[in-house]
């Protein structure tokens, strides 16, 4: 890692923005323009660490886990095993137990609506989402709702982008099954009040997950303070790899729930006519896991300790506010997302040019962002409109790249306006 | 190393004027209440949607055509450059037209040397050719050509261009 | 990659044999001694160019796929489809619609059994395996028969670890819903029958799945000439990366089948009130995939094509010879597995030495095999053992490696017989 | 660079001549029909599994110990040595031993100064030192404490080294 520590708060920025060095990707041109990343909400880069560390891991240490006497199997098991010790410090969970491996977000919020909702769930059960989620955390609730008879209700919206938290409270009935919420939104960067809803929620019993996706890479989390029962995220976008999540689960409920996949690793005993499962986590583990995806998370997690997530939390904040601020002074723009609480998104329109269309000339000047739906449909028609560009900060970067994204909306201008 | 000039050049080769008007003036908008044919066209990508409707005679001949939903300029300009093109033709040489955009944009070269003659038949949809530079949109320029092709094929399902 | 094709048979065995270079963990020493690696059959080691592979597309291009106008996007979802479509002719699918990108064998199978089976899967309906599948191929089915009330049968094998087929046969009733069986296995070596099985399924119209998760490395594979239905395995056993697997199913059934999890990436569309799927293959690759990993598997097949898996195929069956023959001058040894039909895999006992302190004692001399259940203890229990010690072979193994562990065994007599 | 001697000589050291004689011969084999405390311990590495079978009279004290089932040399002869051990000692200093000997192997360094006592304690349980060497080893050495753990704690589950 080239960034230097520094001490005192106003050095904080510099720090952080020297941070930028570390990330191999985003040292290329583009288009023949030096590359403005502002697409990290949909996947991150990694510093060079993640990605050497993972390669020296195959050079060196690679076998499979956990039932080898050899000594690769030992080294990959302990390099396996010790990045998850080091996630589960990172969003200070109690136990090691409770940090299950996963694919993604994705797969971690499937695994509870399957394992812990659909064998209990029945016809006039609900469960409770809300209009700002994205489709990972609406589509395994209507899968499992259509499967068991259940219903699927979502707490309203207001035009900021902000969940109506009374309604949402009076939505909390004891029909209620779960509640499953993002802790940031993907597509507006509303930073929901989870702490309030939580404390709602626990006093009816109800069950929270939270889809932590966005808001680990962006701020300290911790789920011990936060008491959800859940806590959903994936590797690739805080910095590590793809096919890499993880399940943050309260153990007296992993306990419970039965395992999701069937196969080596998650069992003790095997027989015909009957089988013993493994204790946790691996009961959730089956078959050969990410090895060095875990290994690489592991390495990103240490980089983002490197830093202190309350440092780039409150730098990114102050980029936000930049960005936000620059947006405005562009004519024509109408931002989409305005929430009070915000961390690393701002969607937006620009006169009547088709994000799409956006999407493509900014590319052309080296710029890039996401543009679409952003897996938020339900977002989308509730604003009436077919999709966004989205512009979205992580910690490597800086107002410069806000200025060529300001620059280049320019141009587009320019081309539309012929 | 592209240079800025030639990134503009680009741009505006993909933005020509008659692209432009297309998609601010979409030709044929609009529902077509005795439609014998439809078909829908979905581009995950970016989220266009397209309602293809054409009206197909008895002897296979495209009499009308017209097209409804959202996309972005170049998917709205290549369905409405479609339905000024197909209303009047045989589905047989409408579904040439489907090919030979479709060859033509995703750059492969025909192996024969029919080229020139491909590039007279696409006519006004040579205006399309600037998609050649930005391989993720031609899914955008083709997108209604897809629904187009699934309409006449009778095929139920939406046409995406994954 | 710094093998050199040679053409003629002769040099066949030189040329493979000249491909362990291009394997950087295979050149170190472990506990003093060069690595002897015979774990393969739990995980290979990856040949430079995936490793690197891997690493310049981290540094290079890498973002989210599918959604994405900009150029990393672009370049991402070139490389994601890109291997799609090597992975479908390496394997030979009629359509890359049927190459679904999963996890690894073992949730393969975990979605068949769910998607496929389960939706329709009755009490008196039955599930067919045989007594020699890994737990990944067993479990599964267990579940899915706990989730329905369905039986699971278990083919018989015999003293060699031969499936008995006229057993098998007889068992193939019209209640048999799925057929489930290895390719080749991975505790026996035993290369089953296939094609004779498939056909006798096939004329009684019960689908086929295959576990090639040890074929695949070993041999080639043309699901089309096979005639299964579905064909389940992993990318960390042929040379690829961990956390990475393929699902080969046929489009018919694929389309049939609901989606296996929820959320971006396999719907077209999004309402509260109800979702569309996308087409196949996507319709089961929910959330942001493992995009190095299949770009990592695409750079695996890429060898292995390069090599040819018919020469590898050849190369390695004449290792085994060697292996068998060479064992079986240890006093005191005993083969587990002595199929007649065999491919990498040799496991066996020594004396009364429990597998375990014969992995310790090889592992001290840099021999590296895998020792215990081998995640398929119905195998044991059918031997009346704990477990064997095993060697497996992969194509960077050679005579060399074969004499270090019989030199080892040595050893371990001499240790045990104090 | 470890040498070939030192190769042989750690192996000899894990198996010293105490441990290939319990793992041969180990002593109290068998089921204990009055047992008042069993624990199964079971090992996923390599398929170890044990039964061990306590009883602990009302005083606490253990008054006789036995164990079945099957495993590799290291962890029968702990076992072995375990059950030779703890008959007659309360169950609060089984415990005891059951810590030291955990943390003497996971090669955790006490912070104080009662290192030496720790050895003195751990008496004939010192023979499985050797496996201080070979960590993917340790799991087999204390498999059978921490089944007794299990058993005097009254723990239902199966105990893992997991
Ligand atoms: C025959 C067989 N089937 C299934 C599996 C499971 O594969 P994975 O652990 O990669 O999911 C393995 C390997 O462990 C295997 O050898
Ligand atoms: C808020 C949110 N939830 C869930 C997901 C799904 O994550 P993944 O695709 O890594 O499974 C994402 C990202 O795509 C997200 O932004």
């Amino acid at each position: 890692m080239s960034h230097i520590r520094l001490t005192d708060a106003e050095d904080n920025i510099v720090d952080i923005a020297n941070c930028r060095a570390d990330f191999p990707a985003l040292t290329q041109n583009v288009n023949g323009h030096p590359l403005v990343y502002l697409d990290s909400a949909a996947s991150s880069q990694q510093p060079a660490i993640v990605i050497d560390t993972i390669a020296e891991y195959q050079r060196h240490d690679h076998a499979n886990v956990h039932r080898g006497v050899h000594t690769l199997s030992h080294r990959a098991t302990e390099a396996y095993e010790g990045a998850r010790d080091r996630i589960r410090a990172f969003v200070n969970a109690a136990s090691r137990r409770e940090v299950v491996y996963t694919s993604g977000t994705t797969e971690s919020i499937n695994l509870v609506a399957q394992s812990f909702c659909r064998p209990t769930l029945k016809r006039g059960d609900k469960i409770l989402i809300t209009h700002l989620e994205h489709h990972s955390n609406i589509v395994p609730w209507q899968l499992v709702c259509e499967q068991t008879g259940a219903e699927l209700l979502v707490a309203a919206i207001d035009q900021r982008g902000q969940v109506e938290l009374d309604t949402l409270i009076a939505q909390l009935d004891e029909n209620v099954k779960m509640l499953a919420m993002a802790h940031v939104s993907n597509a507006l960067g509303t930073v929901l009040p989870v702490p309030d809803i939580i404390r709602e929620a626990r006093s009816r019993g109800i069950p929270v997950l939270l889809d932590g996706a966005q808001a680990v890479p962006h701020m300290p989390v911790d789920v011990q303070s936060l008491d959800c029962d859940f806590y959903a995220f994936s590797g690739h976008k805080m910095f590590g790899p793809t096919g890499m999540g993880i399940l943050y689960g309260k153990e007296a409920h992993l306990e419970k729930m039965p395992p999701y996949q069937g196969g080596g690793d998650m069992i003790l005993e095997v027989r015909f006519d009957g089988t013993t499962y493994n204790d946790l986590p691996y009961k959730f583990e089956a078959g050969t896991p990410n090895i060095s995806g875990a290994v690489g998370l592991g390495a990103a997690v240490d980089y983002l300790q490197s830093l202190g997530m309350d440092r780039i939390a409150e730098y990114e904040s102050e980029l936000l506010a930049y960005l936000t601020g620059q947006l405005q002074t562009v004519d024509g723009i109408r931002l989409i997302g305005t929430a009070k609480q915000k961390a690393s998104v701002q969607s937006f329109l620009l006169d009547d040019i088709h994000p799409h269309d956006l999407g493509t000339i900014l590319d052309r000047q080296g710029v890039a962002v996401r543009t679409g739906h952003h897996c938020a449909m339900p977002v989308m028609d509730f604003y009436g409109i077919a999709g966004t560009a989205r512009a979205s900060l992580a910690l490597y970067n800086n107002r410069q790249d806000v200025d060529a994204l300001v620059d280049s909306l320019g141009r587009a201008k320019e081309i539309f306006s012929r | 190393m592209t240079s800025l000039a030639q990134t503009s050049d680009e741009l505006q080769d993909l933005y020509r004027e008659l692209i432009l008007d297309h998609a601010r003036s979409p030709r044929h908008f609009g529902k077509l209440p005795d439609a014998t044919h439809t078909a829908e066209g979905i581009n995950p990508l970016c989220g266009d949607k397209l309602k293809m409707y054409f009206r197909i005679d008895g002897d296979d001949r495209i009499s009308d055509a017209r097209f409804e939903g959202s996309g972005c300029a170049i998917s709205v300009a290549s369905a409405s450059l479609l339905t000024d093109m197909v209303i009047g033709l045989h589905t047989d040489e409408a579904l040439k037209y489907f090919s030979a955009l479709v060859t033509r944009l995703a750059g492969v070269q025909p192996t024969d040397n029919d080229n020139a003659g491909d590039d007279i038949n696409l006519g006004k949809l040579r205006a399309l050719e600037g998609v050649r530079e930005f391989p993720s949109r031609v899914k955008c320029a083709t997108l209604a050509w897809h629904a187009l092709n699934s309409a006449i094929q009778r095929k139920s399902q939406p046409a995406t261009t994954e």
